[in-house]
């Protein structure tokens, strides 16, 4: 049995997964563990075949599974390396993420389960479907399947309208950004000689195109780039996402916060690496990509400081952080026809960041997620404290925290620290990568800033907790462990780079357009202990050790740990100092178990609100935020009304959408499932069509 | 060589750097202390003074409004994460800890201290502290991107990061660039060690010492006393890398010149800390906006024409 | 804005150092400097002039006997005014140029005088106002005529 | 308009509302009217006369008519007249019409009126308690009569937890409690500010925690030659202005004037002690804004001042000079050239001081265009002094109702049109110099003659009453004294220029930063306190704790029995 049909039984397993799950859904009790173990399961059976490849450092394939000879199309399980790094990564989380929902959603009394956990396995199967398949009609088709199954998660809260609306402009945007893709991939297939939906077609074709019609290949380039770029969340493009994913319940939050989007990366990795000849198509869409990464980065992350909701600001730092990698690959893009080494170097800066990412931005979601379980609030502005409650939650927030603001020794400093270098040094002839970095640079304190909002209201500040209260603790151990488990693995990647690097390595090498793939000891040196950047020439023009800073911090903490006792100062516990006024303590108004969110009124005096930090510096970039009402101009309102997307584009397709789900459900129960079919139906019908009309 | 070899033959150096940096800070804190006295026409305290201040928080009660490890544990890491910059710091030569980080590393250590006091102010849960660190983030956002920019305008000439080439190649010839971030480093040194006008996070008369408000004892001695050593730390960079001339072979002879030019720009530091009252925080953000915008910038384009 | 700074630093620099080192090195006061009070109980003639016109009502006469007659002046509320300085007809009371007054123990601050009065010669009143404003209004600040002695102030 | 002018419109306008009227001389009359057009007298002298609200003062005058007496104080500057609008009140349940919805400027007069003497403003906007503690008994008055001077009344233990009723905080604000102890208030006042973020939206005052009944003092257990030594200790700063008023106005009520000399030397000290506290407030302003240097050489500046003060009256500060009648010391021929020399040379220093400030764009950037107090806002709220001279007003009492020696030299009226933090910073700075011209045009002129006046009357008839205003380096203080039997004021009403100003805080500092909020504070009043928690050591066994509140107002509680039982 090869590899990649280890992954297809995996892919196997989680179809049955939802099937079994979609049977005893009613039973709340067991259908979350069933889940979990079809999910481990599966994971048990992608994540060594993953391993393998990348370890072998060779694809692996099945056979055809299901073909269409008149489209030329056929499904296939084709792992090559950079597959598995995504395998890898969908088979960590799925159980993790799974695990995690068992106690959340068991806290959602009033709501169904069949909307839940089948529709969560087979959105991993579309995931793992998406990687695997080496063809591009089925990429499409699993693409769309996890698309619709991401929707149906968005709007799983039925009462929440506005949920509703988040999911629909979501199902909107994305599935304009596929009909995109759909052409660019019609366009590509009848270019193919003969023609064919097939990777290796598609590769084929483009060369012929970059030689023959270049300005064709600019538009499916651009068509390409628009599609993945909407699902990543580029901004603009990625407008849908910070409405969309704080509506999913949490564990379908992180999931989707914390992979789905890098999926996204995946697409523009196969088109721009695997599928585009390394050449002037490169360096423009290099370029493109770099400052579609930089102003995501600037945007995103400027937007996510004004959020006042833990889950909101974290979507936006989803925006925030595809950037990085974006601007990484970007760069690694443009550096391709000239300097390889430092190409690869680049594109696995970004690759690093991402998987960076997976884990702290996973394990924020969870302790949002956390705090939503506990305290019944997302909002910031009405948490506090929730410390003293959570103490285990409170230090993986911490960790996670620290390592997406990219302080050393955590994993994201890591990464970031290899894009800068890129970003800085690497393209002298192009001063435009030296701005972009030195942006990056910049906004990576403001993503500190923000984290330190986010755990400056949730869990630091005044407690208001009775002891009652106080009692209940932290979130059960389901939910604590993946937040653990991620946090070592943030702590793992970040003291040893090496252990990511060496897989990364692999997975960039299988689809780099270069003749020889520089080895890795020639890119980040050859100590496990950390990362010594040769790229440049002979002499070392970077060098991170993360555990001789760490060994040396925890000395210089000692040292000064050993003066703070020098005195034997006494210690005593006080009120806090109000200026030398009573001032009313806190009412309790934590620990809302009940799903429905109490309204918060009662609120502490002598609390300083989240949404109240860095005012002076919000004023100052009011201009980007969207939250912030438009500026008064003396346009009329008319041309301001240009700016409001979501008034004349979204809000009418918002509005067409209900009409037609309400004529649709008028002629059908409204079971969600029957919608799910319509859909994939829909897409097969177009597909046909379409290919008939070409072929 | 083997990193861990490298890091015990370090350890000499290292114990200069943070004897100098580190323990001497409250020294040129008294200097300036001093120097200021002057310019108020008035005796002033023994230069001592900062040594036997913290002397006497050490042994006084430690008050914790709050049972958080994280407001135990942030003096420590205040003044832990400066003594590791301390080692990251050139002072005349190649930092103790240069084979293992580079200028990104050192930026990027360099939030570590202020990190610690703005986690250490929202544990306590003063809204005053709230404003203090928001302020102390604020600054942070706005300092930090001049003083990277000039940093970087050197590495940009050295084509490396790391310490060991930026100081070769800076100590080689003046040009224009690497004056231009000279200028831009010493005009954010003043918030980056939180001297007036920018001491707008402590400013005790209106938010009495902001992220310092529930702090007393040896916690208050610990921070205090990294903040003292930012001083130093940051005169240091700014002296090694945009002032190393004349360039002397010999360790010790180099360490005693460093140290003096030091002395000039802490008193420069100093003067215009004593005749100039405190910025609002907008204004203040406004100010480094422009630096910026005009000398940071500028001595980046200077760099990439490669004057 | 260098200009205007230069101004001040050659305000502060012409200046030179002027402050004391206070403790060391005290300052001393005008000649007319009213300081704490003392009283000469050889001048003392036991009008109670003083205790008549003092604001803060810190000096208390008491008579326990029909001869003796007992000043306290509690000098921890003085407001150091000196008017008993000022009316005392024969400069009993005096404004001493002591300014250091702090202390641990308020009994520091108590003078008490004890007088053995003989029956005045001439009108039997020493002490008359110096303005018909000045007249004590507080009943018990002074004994009655001719009290016994069970006056506790 | 002469007052018997206004009088006569007055009576025009509301009839036989219009009682009575008493008039010490033509600048200064009291009208009675009838409680029931109380408001719309004191709107019509606000709003069509140009009257200005200066005081309410309640008089509990049961004993001698059965009637509580509600005295609201009225100036008209550009005739140099005052105005008294009375109405007497029957004494159970008493109750008057507020006047606040149409002053505005009464606001804490009239919720002070009821604290202590008990008379209801009806209608007021916020009839929260001003002066007395939270846990004060309901039913007791102190400046009532029956209340004897050092009586306590028992303070139940039901309002033991009662606090202060603070405004809530609006919607998406945080509460920043500055106060009671907070290193640049001037006493130990709270204030809170609802803030979002640094921008603050709204604020609420609480303050006279320190209130120490010196009125109460006055008009039941000191004599009229003790207050101005009392009314010096109302204020560390400007005591002698408050002796002086008090002194002008008791001898305006016994019918007697003090001598030229005697009047020179009170104007005199008064412009000194504006010399020094202006400087002094120079240098808190900057010490409030981290600019340290200028503390330390503004009051190096003002140190000179202070030890002729020494030489002349014998104090620093706290001269003791003023008794009813005259002063007690003269200002020798001696000391006038060390005097004309110590004020030249502060004449210099403060030259060059304001030459070097105004051209500094930094302390500029910081004070302009905060704290702004337009001109309609400062004659509403009725502030006084730089304050309301910094919002282009020319106010000034030493020119609209002149005492001491003012009638002979007038000074010049210092006013800026910024409306700003910076206006009141010029126009003090300004002021210090005009004061110094003052003094050298005083020292020329000053006559000879007695210091003290020989005409004081053997008994002085009660119900005499005067009324007078003193320009204090802060503006406007004001005393109102009713003449009792007894040797002591029936009624001697103090209102300091601080407690007019602060009521326009809110205004000011609404919509500021935080950052703003100390210096717009101090811009408008120099004193502040700092203190720190209180500590008690038990030295015996070495412990040591930390009082909270409920133990501190225990204590508080048993040192008051304490004082009381001796």
């Amino acid at each position: 049995m090869n590899a990649a049909q280890l992954v297809l039984a995996g892919w196997g397993l989680l179809i049955c997964g939802a099937a079994a799950c979609a049977v005893i859904s009613a039973r709340r009790h067991l259908v979350g563990p069933l889940a979990f173990l079809f999910a481990l399961g599966s994971s048990v059976l992608v994540a060594p075949a993953a391993l393998s490849v990348l370890l072998r450092d060779r694809a692996a394939e099945t056979g055809a599974l299901l073909s269409l000879p008149g489209v030329q199309a056929a499904l296939t399980f084709r792992v090559d390396q950079l597959s598995a790094l995504f395998l890898l990564i969908a088979a960590l989380i799925a159980p993790l993420a799974t695990l995690y929902s068992i106690p959340y959603m068991l806290r959602l009394r009033n709501q169904g389960l069949l909307r839940y956990y089948p529709l969560f396995l087979l959105f991993f199967a579309g995931l793992i479907g998406v990687v695997c398949t080496a063809d591009w009609l089925f990429f499409l088709i699993f693409w769309e399947f996890m698309t619709i199954c991401s929707y149906f998660l968005v709007i799983f809260n039925k009462e929440d309208r506005k949920a509703a609306r988040a999911g629909l402009k979501y199902v909107v945007m994305t599935h304009g950004a596929t009909a995109l893709m759909l052409i660019a991939v019609i366009v590509t297939w009848k270019t193919a000689q003969p023609h064919s939906f097939s990777f290796a077609a598609a590769k084929a074709a483009m060369a012929q195109l970059a030689a023959a019609r270049p300005a064709l290949l600019h538009l499916l380039l651009a068509l390409w780039f628009l599609g993945f770029a909407t699902k990543a969340g580029v901004l603009p493009l990625g407008d849908w996402l910070p409405d969309a994913y704080p509506a999913a319940p949490s564990g379908a939050s992180a999931v989707f916060g914390g992979m789905m989007s890098k999926f996204g990366i995946y697409g523009i990795l196969r088109i721009f690496l695997d599928m585009l000849p390394a050449s002037g198509f490169s360096t423009v869409w290099g370029i493109v990509i770099a400052v579609a990464g930089a102003s995501s980065i600037f945007l995103g992350t400027l937007s996510a400081l004004a959020q006042d909701d833990s889950k909101r600001l974290m979507s936006f730092h989803v925006i925030g952080q595809i950037g990085y990698m974006l601007l990484a690959i970007g760069t690694g893009i443009y550096l391709l026809p000239v300097n390889g080494l430092l190409a690869t170097l680049a594109i696995m800066a970004g690759l690093f960041h991402l998987v960076n990412n997976v884990c702290y931005k996973t394990l924020l979601f969870f302790t949002a997620g956390s705090l939503e379980y506990r305290a019944g609030e997302t909002n910031l502005n009405l948490l506090s404290g929730m410390w003293t409650v959570m103490p285990v939650t409170g230090a993986a927030a911490l960790i996670g925290s620290l390592s997406i603001a990219g302080v050393p020794p955590f994993n994201g400093f890591a990464s970031k620290w290899m894009i800068y270098h890129v970003t800085l040094l690497g393209v002298p002839g192009m001063p435009l990568f030296l701005l972009l970095g030195i942006l990056a640079l910049f906004v990576s304190l403001v993503t500190l800033a923000s984290f330190l909002k986010f755990l400056g209201g949730a869990f630091l500040g005044p407690t208001a907790l009775n002891e009652e209260q106080a009692r209940a603790g932290d979130t059960p151990f389901a939910m604590q462990f993946p937040q653990m488990f991620l946090a070592a693995l943030c702590i793992l990647f970040g003291l040893a780079p090496m252990t990511a690097l060496a897989g990364i390595h692999r997975a960039v090498g299988a689809v780099l357009p270069l003749a020889a793939v520089p080895s890795l000891s020639s890119l980040v040196g050859d100590s496990w202990a950390g990362l010594q950047l040769n790229a440049f020439g002979q002499q070392a023009t970077g060098v991170w050790y993360p555990a001789v800073v760490l060994g040396a911090l925890a000395v210089g903490m000692l040292i000064a740990y050993w003066v703070f006792r020098l005195g034997a100062a006494p210690r005593r516990a006080v009120d806090m100092w109000q200026c030398g006024a009573l001032v009313d303590g806190a009412l309790a108004r934590y620990l809302v178990v009940e799903p429905k969110h109490e309204p918060a009124t009662a609120q502490f005096e002598s609390r300083f609100q989240a949404h109240g930090l860095y005012s002076c510096f919000k004023v100052a970039f009011r201009s980007v935020y969207p939250s912030v009402p438009l500026p008064h101009t003396g346009y009329p309102t008319r041309f301001m009304k240009i700016f409001d997307v979501d008034a004349w584009l979204f809000g009418p397709i918002v509005r067409l959408g209900n009409r037609v789900t309400g004529a649709l459900s008028r002629t059908h129960s409204g079971v969600p499932q029957m919608y799910l079919i319509w859909q994939l139906a829909g897409l097969v019908v177009v597909v046909v069509l379409l290919a008939l009309w070409a072929g | 060589m083997n990193v861990i070899t490298q890091a015990l033959s370090a350890i000499p150096g290292a114990l200069i750097a943070v004897i100098v940096l580190v323990g001497l800070a409250p020294l040129a804190e008294g200097l300036l202390r001093k120097l200021k006295a002057i310019v108020h026409s008035r005796q002033g305290p023994p230069i001592l003074q900062p040594y036997l201040d913290l002397a006497k928080l050490l042994i006084k009660e430690d008050l914790a409004p709050c049972a958080n490890w994280i407001w135990r544990m942030a003096p420590a890491l205040c003044l832990g994460g400066t003594i590791v910059l301390a080692l990251f710091t050139p002072i005349g030569g190649k930092p103790p800890f240069a084979f293992s980080g580079d200028l990104l590393v050192f930026i990027y250590l360099a939030a570590i201290p202020p990190i610690a006091i703005i986690l250490g102010a929202f544990a306590s849960g003063n809204p005053y502290a709230y404003v203090g660190g928001s302020r102390e983030m604020m600054v942070m956002l706005s300092v930090e991107p001049v003083m990277s920019i000039a940093l970087l305008v050197a590495a940009i000439k050295a084509q490396s990061l790391t310490f060991a080439g930026i100081l070769e190649r800076s100590a080689a010839e003046p040009s224009i660039s690497m004056g231009v971030a000279g200028i831009a480093f010493l005009l954010a040194l003043q918030a980056q060690v939180g001297k007036l006008p920018f001491d707008i996070p402590e400013a005790e008369q209106e938010i009495m010492e902001g992220p310092f408000i529930e702090r007393s004892g040896p916690g208050l001695a610990l921070f205090k006393w990294a903040l003292h050593a930012r001083l130093m730390i940051f005169t240091a960079l700014l002296v090694s890398i945009f002032i190393p001339w004349p360039h002397v072979a010999n360790a010790g002879l180099s360490l005693l010149l460093t140290l003096a030019k030091m002395a000039v720009v802490l008193a420069l530091v100093g003067v215009v800390d004593v005749v100039n009252p405190r910025l609002r925080i907008d204004q203040s953000m406004a100010y480094y906006a422009r630096i910026v915008v005009f000398v940071a910038v500028g001595a980046l384009i200077f760099a990439i024409v490669g004057a | 804005m260098i200009i205007s700074k230069l101004k001040e630093a050659i305000i502060c620099f012409k200046a030179g150092r002027v402050t004391l080192p206070y403790p060391f090195k005290p300052h001393d006061p005008a000649e007319n400097f009213r300081g704490r009070v003392t009283v000469d109980a050889e001048k003392c003639i036991g009008c109670a002039g003083c205790a008549e016109v003092c604001p803060s009502r810190c000096i208390i006469v008491t008579d326990p006997s029909p001869d003796k007659r007992v000043i306290e002046f509690f000098l921890e509320r003085c407001t150091y005014c000196a008017r008993c300085a000022e009316v005392c007809p024969e400069d009993a009371v005096t404004a001493t140029q002591e300014f250091e007054t702090a202390t641990n123990d308020t009994q520091d601050m108590h003078i008490k005088v004890e007088l053995f009065m003989s029956t005045c010669r001439r009108c039997g009143r020493c002490y008359e106002p110096p303005t018909p404003l000045d007249r004590p209004m507080e009943t018990g600040m002074r004994p009655p005529a001719g009290g016994n002695g069970n006056g506790e102030g | 308009m002469t007052s018997a002018e206004l009088i006569a419109k007055l009576k025009e306008r509301f009839g036989a509302s219009v009682r009575g009227v008493s008039e010490i001389n033509p600048n200064k009359v009291r009208v009675e009217v009838a409680p029931d057009s109380v408001a719309p007298v004191c709107e019509a002298l606000y709003r069509d006369y140009g009257a200005r609200f200066i005081i309410t003062a309640g008089i509990d005058s049961r004993p001698e008519r059965g009637c509580f007496d509600v005295d609201h104080v009225f100036s008209l500057d550009p005739d140099k007249t005052f105005v008294i609008v009375r109405a007497s009140v029957p004494p159970d349940a008493p109750s008057l019409d507020s006047i606040t919805p149409r002053v505005p400027a009464a606001y804490w007069a009239e919720r002070e009126l009821y604290d202590v003497v008990g008379v209801k403003a009806e209608g007021h906007p916020d009839p929260r308690r001003l002066i007395m503690p939270d846990d004060w008994p309901d039913d007791v008055f102190p400046l009532r009569k029956d209340v004897k001077h050092g009586d306590w009344p028992s303070l139940g233990e039901e309002n033991a937890d009662a606090s202060y009723p603070w405004k809530p905080a609006p919607e998406g604000t945080s509460t920043v409690v500055v106060g009671p102890f907070f290193p640049v208030l001037e006493e130990p006042a709270q204030l809170r500010l609802y803030v979002d973020g640094e921008r603050v939206i709204d604020c609420d005052y609480r303050g006279f925690y320190n209130h120490r009944g010196i009125e109460k003092m006055g008009d039941s257990a000191l004599t009229y030659n003790e207050i101005p030594f009392i009314a010096e200790r109302i204020c560390g700063i400007c005591g002698f202005i408050h002796s002086s008023c008090y002194c002008e106005t008791a001898e305006e009520a016994m019918g007697i004037r003090a001598p030229r000399r005697a009047r020179y030397i009170r104007s005199l000290m008064l412009e000194v002690e504006r010399i020094h506290s202006h400087l002094l407030w120079l240098g808190i302003a900057g010490h409030i804004i981290g600019f340290d240097t200028v503390l330390m050489q503004a009051w190096r500046v003002r140190e000179p001042i202070m030890w002729l003060c020494e030489k002349i009256t014998g104090n620093r500060k706290t001269y003791g000079m003023n008794l009813v009648g005259g002063v007690r010391r003269d200002i020798p021929q001696e000391i006038q050239p060390e005097l004309l020399e110590v004020v030249d040379r502060i004449e210099k220093e403060t030259a060059a001081i304001i030459d070097a400030v105004v051209g500094d764009t930094v302390l500029k950037a910081r004070l302009s265009g905060v704290g702004v107090l337009p001109e309609e806002k400062a004659r509403e709220l009725a502030v006084v002094g730089p304050t309301v001279r910094g919002s282009n007003l020319p106010l000034d009492a030493r020119v609209d109702h002149p005492y001491a020696a003012y009638d002979e030299i007038p000074p010049k009226v210092i006013t800026h049109p910024d409306c700003d933090n910076w206006a009141r910073v010029v126009v003090r700075l300004e002021e210090t110099i005009e004061s110094i011209r003052w003094i050298r045009e005083a020292l020329k002129q000053m006559p000879d003659g007695p210091i003290m006046a020989s005409d004081i009357p053997e008994e002085i008839p009660p119900e005499q009453w005067g009324v007078f205003v003193v320009e204090a380096p802060r503006g406007e203080a004001i005393h109102y004294v009713v003449t009792g039997g007894d040797n002591r004021p029936a009624r001697w009403r103090v209102r300091a220029p601080t407690y007019q100003n602060l009521q326009a805080l809110p205004y000011l500092i609404a919509q500021e930063t935080i950052a703003d909020v100390p210096i717009t504070l101090g811009s408008m009043d120099p004193c502040f306190s700092c203190t720190e928690r209180t500590e008690i050591v038990n030295v015996r066994s070495g412990e040591s704790k930390v009082l909270d509140q409920q133990e501190l107002l225990r204590l508080s509680r048993e040192a008051t029995e304490r004082m009381r039982g001796r």
